[in-house]
């Protein structure tokens, strides 16, 4: 989230596409009933069935699974049609108006493709996605949007074919829907109303995730939302703390923080990385020293200017998410490279697309570690109903955990707040904390590694584990502290060893700083709760709100730097005035020369009117624009592609599916295997989402009897058309089928759910819950045994939100 | 559906109905013969008492709290049926005990040699045994009252089969007389009203055949009240009781109780029962297989009519 | 001053967090429940479900609407429980209903009188089986909201649909709710509860007529007819039934006088 | 062994039968007689650890340490003391009877748990990833890039773990070389 929840009540329009948070953030609906009790706000939901968040809002719109970017799309035509983008905004913070190279062609002129693709390798060379930059390497631009070559121009060349019919006919959207959507979102184009859109994973699980909200993202941006109170790019995050652990970066391709993990191709040293990875400007001009704090906190005393900072302790990758992201890691396993999984409360057996896939592979691990707090189709994948234990060699360790109220640590929440956690009961029996058998681990290897020796130990014995179980040691190296004591020009100690550091902005690339995750440092000094206490930051419960805007800078801290709102820049104008005054949010005080207001600026505090990039709000990219045009695996521009499992054809391109995708093939055509449906065989649209009352995988839900009892068990749901063709009533047992399996579940047959027209087709969806397997009190079919493995174009995220299946009676 | 009451309170509703219908019977046939039949109604309180005990104890064992029981007779409250029927059911059975004291006293002949502790207890209440009569009048009173009782228990409910339906009352009512003279007549065809009689002093002498041919007529004139008043009752259900009404009548008629309705109200309780009996009304000398059957019949039908409307009504 | 529980059912997401606050504060446990192809579950409301929330879909025209309902104790004014109840265990105390779990015997007879079926008196055993107990059923937290905390499932609400405090300033903000839906496409918005039975202490805000939501439209008090239905089976044992015997065994006594007299 | 008994069910719910059981009363009181709290509220403050809004808990505990309330903390800004009905049930998440409460190992082609202790477990799990790594290491590339990575492990890791969980784990995994690693942000 670029905002935070509580900002929902400054909304004017909330639009709500790809997500459900009466269901599964049923907390936002208090701050989105408040905008809607005191300022009249209007709830927008855009899906493809009537969801609980659907039944209390203004306006639903019906869309078929997978239509995002034509609903966006057609949402931006309108938009640019009409003249309501939010033009100082879209002039002055936006590139908009930047000049795009002469070469660069889209789907318009190359029938769905973007200039430079190459089948053979089914990538792009993005050479001519560029902008036309003069002599000097400035960029050349059209404040006017009249050149045909500005962003603006080609943005409304490409989506001028994402007419209201087209979207009529693709998203299976009824047109005065559309219009009745279009109209009320459009308005907040106007500078005094701000419009928020919240997704989830409805958004992103799809081969087109990342343009999908590369599309959303771009509509905030015309119409000048992001940044602002009330406005925003809303993520609504799926777990407690998906936002830390990604912070964290527990994903092969980042190390903490967003900093890419050192690639063997690009990076073979330091200097390398650095050079690469270095921009030439915004704010990632300093990631040298976050890169070597980081080191530094890892390997402390290993880690010196003459070693590269223990650079080479990283391990390197050769390769992208066709090589290491889920799917991938799981070929891996299943083909015997990976021999051991080491698992921290996940449970692919549930979780995982092409769950049937997933969990034959952990058959083929030599052995398995797993903590856990309770038993998950995962921890017994050896034990499940359909195998035989017999004949699976994996060893399996299972290290009972303690859960969120029994340990210590600190949570993100979907808007970056951290909030500190303390242990308030007692763990289970022979259960611990993560990091006290993490700790117990480490221990034992390095014991292992100075006994034996083995590789690479250096690594291993030069890890800086001063910390051992230690939470409050392990906060303060996240934090950062001084390495060494440190003084300034002047000579005055800035820092003494040990001592934490304040904030990212003291991080130094010479050795004297460590930093286990700069975006974070500031999270564990004392800081002021607002009454004048100081307090650390993270455990702050000040209750003060200054302008009333929700944005309660005193409770807890938002990283970075305690920023409620980031690019909050954008919520004053081009001249630094607030756009309206209940909006106000962070403005230039003239008099004192410098930004102020009721969050930290996410910018140079003094950069004044006059200075140069005063109107370059987005200050971790470059050119400190906002990015319609964006760079993408696929293409610049969004472009609607079916999914790869569709009933339909492509009504806008002869390209089918993203053509960047990659398409797994092991064990295709046998039982258990990559296996891709077609529409003659399994002819309806399915989607897998969540419930209100369960959590996820179901480890954490599925044994809780008040919650088992609420919702039992695996359900479909589906229109009382498809129902009436297939010859099922309501509450009978049901087959659900798809390439990669079959499911039996119970049918709910509902009107919530509407057959689509699309192209004058009638395409039928139905639905089902993931969280359940044969493991808990509530239990059933697991979804994701139909779901497809083929991942985002950018992120290979799996496309759990559209693939087909058939559905029949239960004999 | 989770049913509170079930078979427990089905038996009771039906017995307590049986006891009070059998001594209405017996005590309006004593009176309207110009007592000329005064072993009957100690019949009838002996057969009835011994029920009410047994429906009391199952309305005890349908408790969640059996031994707070006697929390029933803390309070009087007109309000509640059940509070009324509590109180109802006691005096019905203490007096009725009462009456079956004084009547024994009466008939109780000491030896002269040996007084023994129940001779000198006889004597002690011989005197009070002039009240018998104005007892039995209120004995009579509390039997109407108990009846009522068992349909006004239901109606004064939210259940759509039961509530504020005035015709289930009656529609019990009927039930149950109905089903009191069935007991009597069986008692009286078995041979166990003879043995009853003896207890008091009696002689044995049998009922007249008039009369048992007059409570068979009566009996077929019960049996056509009850079928008027229950398709009164369903009228009144489908009809002028909303969509609750309706549903309550689908569970009846084609729902879950539809067998039980069809096959045990209707046709074992009602339908057979009136042949037979109409058959065996056209003889001069009844065929006592017959009219035992029809009033086993019609005793098994009130069992039906109250497991239908009992069960079916929770079922709504 | 009486207090009141005020549902705005607008607002209502069925997120159903009040059906589990409830379980949590009061220590009910869960009922083993299967899909009957519905999110609603329990089914009913129970001697363990104290709250819960029932779903309802309507159809209106290409539209569909989806209606949740916060089922539970009304505590009317004129409570149906409290007047069949044989013991006096079920009392106001206030503006509350309560049972008095020492005095109940457990009879069922409030549970088949609520015109809202919110009380229940049958528990699950371990085993799976039934066993009957004492009636239970909302009492309004009533030891939270006599030291000042909001019932559990008020304080709950996500979606800021309930509400709970003075009863005459829950009903000012029921009918400026309502008058704000009137006006704004929900021409059947309504308030249930001011009059019903003789005032309910549960308010609702509801965008359709009661009934589509499952609330009987004019809920009847149990022993409204009490009187009459007495009457019903008096007269009938009285008048149906003694007719007979009186036409019969008079025309007997007077066959046999004549018989008798012609024979002697 | 795998089918839930209705006992194992309502002993999940790790609370008894015995509802709220008010104390006698005076019938048709006008006045609202004081009841006194059936148990605590609750001081511990806590995020609940289901969705992202990060909302308060409240959490009372026994004098074991189990917990015997939970609901939302009024303070909080996020949900000012409102929970969903996950959030309220992290009461049952603490105490259900179905926790992991023991260390177990499950042997090659066993087909059931064996107990064991953390003595026993931890030189094992260690052993076990010793062997792989040292087996696995890769010091080069084919270009003769220093890579230092073993793919022979991968870590999947959890969204609902604490920060420091995460960092811990990730600090582990990457000084030991591991390139896998993934966890429910991908999926």
């Amino acid at each position: 989230m670029t905002n935070q929840w509580r900002d929902l009540k400054n909304s004017d329009v909330v639009l709500v596409c790809g997500a459900n948070p009466s269901e599964n953030h049923p907390a936002s609906m208090f701050h989105i009933n408040k905008a809607r009790d005191e300022r009249g706000a209007k709830l927008i939901v855009v899906d493809p069935r009537f969801t609980r968040t659907a039944s209390t809002a203004e306006i639903y719109a019906p869309l078929r699974s997978g239509t995002d970017i034509a609903f966006y799309g057609g949402l931006m035509n309108y938009v640019m049609e009409n003249n309501l983008y939010h033009e100082e905004y879209v002039v002055n913070f936006t590139n908009a108006s930047f000049l795009i190279d002469e070469g660069f062609q889209g789907p318009v002129d190359l029938d769905g493709y973007y200039s430079g693709f190459n089948a053979e390798t089914q990538s792009y060379d993005k050479s001519t996605w560029a902008y036309q930059t003069n002599g000097d390497g400035n960029v050349l631009r059209d404040e006017t949007l009249q050149d045909p070559s500005c962003v603006y121009q080609l943005l409304k060349k490409h989506y001028a074919r994402y007419t209201i019919e087209m979207v009529e006919s693709v998203c299976g959207m009824p047109r005065d829907k559309f219009l009745e959507v279009a109209q009320a979102f459009a308005a907040t184009g106007a500078p005094e109303k701000t419009g928020t859109i919240m997704y989830a994973m409805g958004g992103t699980q799809h081969t087109v995730g990342t343009q999908n909200v590369r599309a959303l993202a771009m509509v905030q941006l015309l119409l000048g939302n992001t940044g602002r109170p009330g406005g925003g790019v809303n993520a609504l995050r799926g777990e407690s703390n998906v936002q830390g652990s990604t912070d964290m970066a527990i994903l092969f391709h980042i190390i903490p923080a967003y900093m890419a993990t050192p690639n063997a191709a690009k990076h073979k040293d330091l200097a390398e990385y650095l050079e690469k990875e270095t921009p030439s400007g915004g704010y990632w001009v300093n990631k040298p020293k976050f890169l070597v704090s980081l080191l530094k906190a890892w390997w402390g005393e290993s880690a010196t200017a003459r070693n590269d900072f223990a650079f080479d302790y990283l391990p390197k990758i050769s390769g992208g998410i066709d090589t290491y992201a889920w799917i991938a890691m799981f070929h891996a396993i299943n083909e015997g490279t990976v021999k051991g999984l080491w698992v921290m409360g996940q449970n692919p057996a549930v979780g995982g697309p092409n769950a049937r896939f997933e969990k034959k592979a952990l058959e083929k691990l030599d052995w398995m570690v797993v903590q856990e707090i309770a038993p998950t189709a995962t921890t017994d994948f050896w034990r499940a109903p359909d195998v035989d234990p017999a004949s699976i060699q994996t060893e399996v360790f299972l290290l009972p955990a303690a859960d969120a109220m029994e340990k210590e640590g600190t949570i993100v929440t979907s808007g970056r707040l951290i909030q500190y956690r303390p242990k308030v009961a007692e763990p289970p029996g022979q259960a611990m904390g993560d990091i006290e058998m993490m700790d117990l681990i480490y221990r034992d290897l390095a014991k292992l590694y100075e006994a034996e020796g083995g590789a690479l130990p250096e690594a291993v014995l030069g890890l800086n584990w001063s910390h051992g179980a230690d939470f409050e040691k392990i906060c303060q190296e996240i934090n950062g502290y001084w390495t060494e004591e440190v003084t300034d020009d002047d000579g005055n100690v800035v820092g003494t060893a040990g001592e934490m550091v304040a904030n990212f902005t003291k991080l130094k690339d010479d050795g004297s700083t460590a930093c286990g995750n700069w975006i974070y440092s500031g999270y564990w000094v004392p800081a002021d709760d607002g009454d004048g206490n100081m307090v650390t930051a993270s455990k702050r419960r000040g209750q003060k709100d200054p302008g009333d805007l929700g944005m309660n800078p005193y409770w807890g801290f938002s990283w970075p730097v305690n920023r409620r709102i980031i690019y909050n820049r954008c919520s004053a104008d081009s001249k630094g005035n607030p756009w309206s005054e209940d909006k106000a949010l962070i403005w230039w005080d003239a008099a004192e020369e410098k930004w102020t207001g009721y969050d930290v600026p996410d910018f140079s505090k003094t950069k004044g009117p006059g200075d140069a990039g005063f109107n370059d709000p987005f200050i971790m990219l470059p050119e400190g624009k906002g990015r319609i045009f964006g760079v993408r695996n696929e293409g610049p521009f969004p472009e609607h592609y079916e999914p790869l499992e569709s009933p339909v054809t492509n009504a806008l391109s002869s390209v089918q599916f993203n053509p960047v995708v990659k398409r797994w093939d092991v064990d295709s055509g046998q039982d258990v295997g990559d296996n891709i449906g077609t529409s003659d065989q399994f002819p309806i649209v399915c989607s897998t989402y969540r419930l209100c009352e369960h959590w996820q995988a179901g480890g954490m839900s599925v044994w809780l009897p008040w919650l088992a009892e609420t919702q039992p068990e695996t359900f479909v749901e589906m229109s009382p058309e498809l129902a009436q063709e297939k010859g099922i009533a309501n509450g009978e047992r049901v087959i659900v089928s798809s390439a990669r399996g079959e499911i039996e579940v119970v049918a709910m047959v509902t009107a919530r759910f509407k057959p689509f027209a699309v192209n004058g087709k009638t395409v039928h969806q139905v639905g089902i819950p993931w969280h359940f397997s044969w493991q808990g009190l509530a239990k059933g079919g697991t979804a994701n045994f139909l779901t497809p493995h083929v991942g985002d174009g950018n992120t290979g995220i799996p496309e759990y939100k559209a693939f087909l299946v058939d559905v029949r009676k239960a004999v | 559906m989770t049913l509170t009451w079930k078979w427990e309170l089905v038996i009771y509703l039906w017995i307590a109905g049986i006891a009070g219908g059998a001594f209405f019977t017996a005590f309006l046939i004593d009176r309207f013969t110009g007592r000329k039949h005064e072993q009957l109604p100690k019949i009838a309180v002996f057969t009835s008492v011994p029920l009410v005990l047994l429906g009391s104890l199952l309305l005890v064992f349908d408790l969640g709290e059996q031994l707070r029981a006697w929390h029933l007779f803390t309070r009087f409250r007109v309000s509640s049926p059940m509070s009324m029927g509590s109180w109802i059911l006691l005096l019905f059975a203490l007096n009725g005990v009462v009456m079956i004291a004084l009547w024994w006293s009466k008939s109780f002949e000491p030896s002269e040699a040996k007084p023994t502790v129940l001779s000198r207890v006889a004597r002690v209440i011989r005197p009070a045994a002039a009240v018998v009569g104005i007892l039995s009048w209120i004995e009579f009173a509390l039997a109407v009252l108990l009846i009522a009782y068992t349909g006004v228990l239901l109606s004064a409910t939210n259940q759509p089969m039961w509530s504020g339906i005035l015709l289930l009352p009656a529609l019990f009512v009927a039930s149950a007389i109905s089903t009191g003279m069935a007991l009597l007549v069986l008692v009286l065809r078995t041979g166990l009203g003879r043995l009853l009689n003896h207890l008091f002093g009696g002689k044995g002498e049998p009922i007249p055949s008039e009369t048992m041919h007059t409570m068979g007529i009566a009996s077929i004139a019960l049996g056509i009240i009850e079928i008027v008043v229950l398709v009164g009752y369903i009228v009144w259900l489908a009809f002028f009781s909303g969509a609750a009404g309706a549903a309550a009548v689908a569970v009846l008629l084609t729902g879950p109780m539809s067998l039980i309705f069809w096959g045990g109200v209707v046709l074992v309780g009602l339908v057979i029962p009136l042949v037979l009996e109409v058959v065996s009304a056209r003889g001069k000398e009844a065929v006592v297989g017959s009219v035992l059957a029809s009033a086993s019949l019609i005793l098994l039908g009130g069992l039906f009519l109250r497991a239908a409307v009992l069960l079916g009504g929770q079922m709504v | 001053m009486a207090n009141a529980m005020l549902i705005d059912e607008s607002r209502c997401m069925a997120c159903r967090g009040c059906q589990v606050a409830c379980k949590q504060w009061n220590d009910n446990p869960a009922e083993e429940t299967h899909n009957w192809g519905s999110y609603e579950n329990p089914p009913e409301l129970s001697a363990i479900t104290w709250t819960k929330i029932k779903f309802t879909e309507k159809k209106e025209g290409d539209e569909v609407k989806w209606l949740f309902l916060k089922q539970g104790c009304m505590h009317c004014t004129e409570a149906s429980c409290e007047a069949v109840c044989p013991t006096g265990a079920i009392s106001h105390q206030g503006q509350y209903v309560l049972v008095d779990q020492e005095w109940c015997i457990g009879c069922g007879y409030c549970v088949a009188a609520c015109p809202f079926d919110a009380i229940h008196s049958i528990f699950e055993s371990e085993d799976g089986g039934e066993q009957k107990a004492t009636a239970r059923k909302c009492v309004f937290c009533v030891d939270r909201t006599t030291n000042d905390l909001p019932p559990a499932c008020v304080k709950t609400c996500p979606a800021n649909a309930l509400g709970w405090g003075d009863r005459d300033a829950m009903l000012a903000k029921a009918k400026e709710r309502v008058g704000v839906l009137q006006a704004s496409g929900f021409p059947k918005a309504n308030l249930y509860g001011e009059h019903e039975l003789g005032g309910l202490h549960r308010l609702y805000v509801l965008v359709d007529r009661p009934s589509a939501y499952g609330l009987p439209d004019a809920p009847k008090h149990a022993t409204s007819t009490v009187g009459a239905q007495w009457l019903s089976g008096i007269v009938t044992a009285g008048v149906v039934a003694a007719v007979p015997f009186w036409l019969l065994f008079k025309r007997q006594r007077a066959k046999e006088a004549s018989e008798g007299g012609e024979g002697q | 062994m795998l089918e839930i008994s209705r006992r194992q069910f309502l002993k999940g719910s790790g609370v008894s039968t015995g509802a709220l059981l008010l104390p006698p009363m005076v019938p048709g009181r006008q006045e609202v007689p004081t009841f006194a709290l059936h148990k605590k509220v609750g001081e511990a403050r806590t995020i609940c650890p289901y969705c992202s809004c990060g909302c308060g808990l409240l959490i009372a505990t026994d004098s074991t340490g189990h917990i015997i309330n939970s609901e939302g903390d009024p303070d909080h800004p996020n949900n000012r003391g409102a929970l969903d009905p996950k959030s309220i049930s992290v009461r049952q998440l603490s105490t259900s009877p179905h926790r992991l409460s023991k260390v177990m190992r499950r042997a090659p082609g066993a087909s059931e748990w064996e107990e064991m202790t953390w003595e026993e477990a931890i030189p094992l799990v260690a052993r076990r990833i010793k062997d792989t790594r040292d087996d696995t290491f890769q010091t080069t590339d084919d270009n003769g890039v220093t890579v230092n990575r073993t793919n022979g492990i991968a870590f999947i890791g959890g969204a609902a773990n604490n920060d420091e969980d995460c960092y811990i784990a990730v600090k582990l995994a990457r000084a030991l070389g591991l390139v896998y690693i993934e966890h429910q942000a991908r999926i």
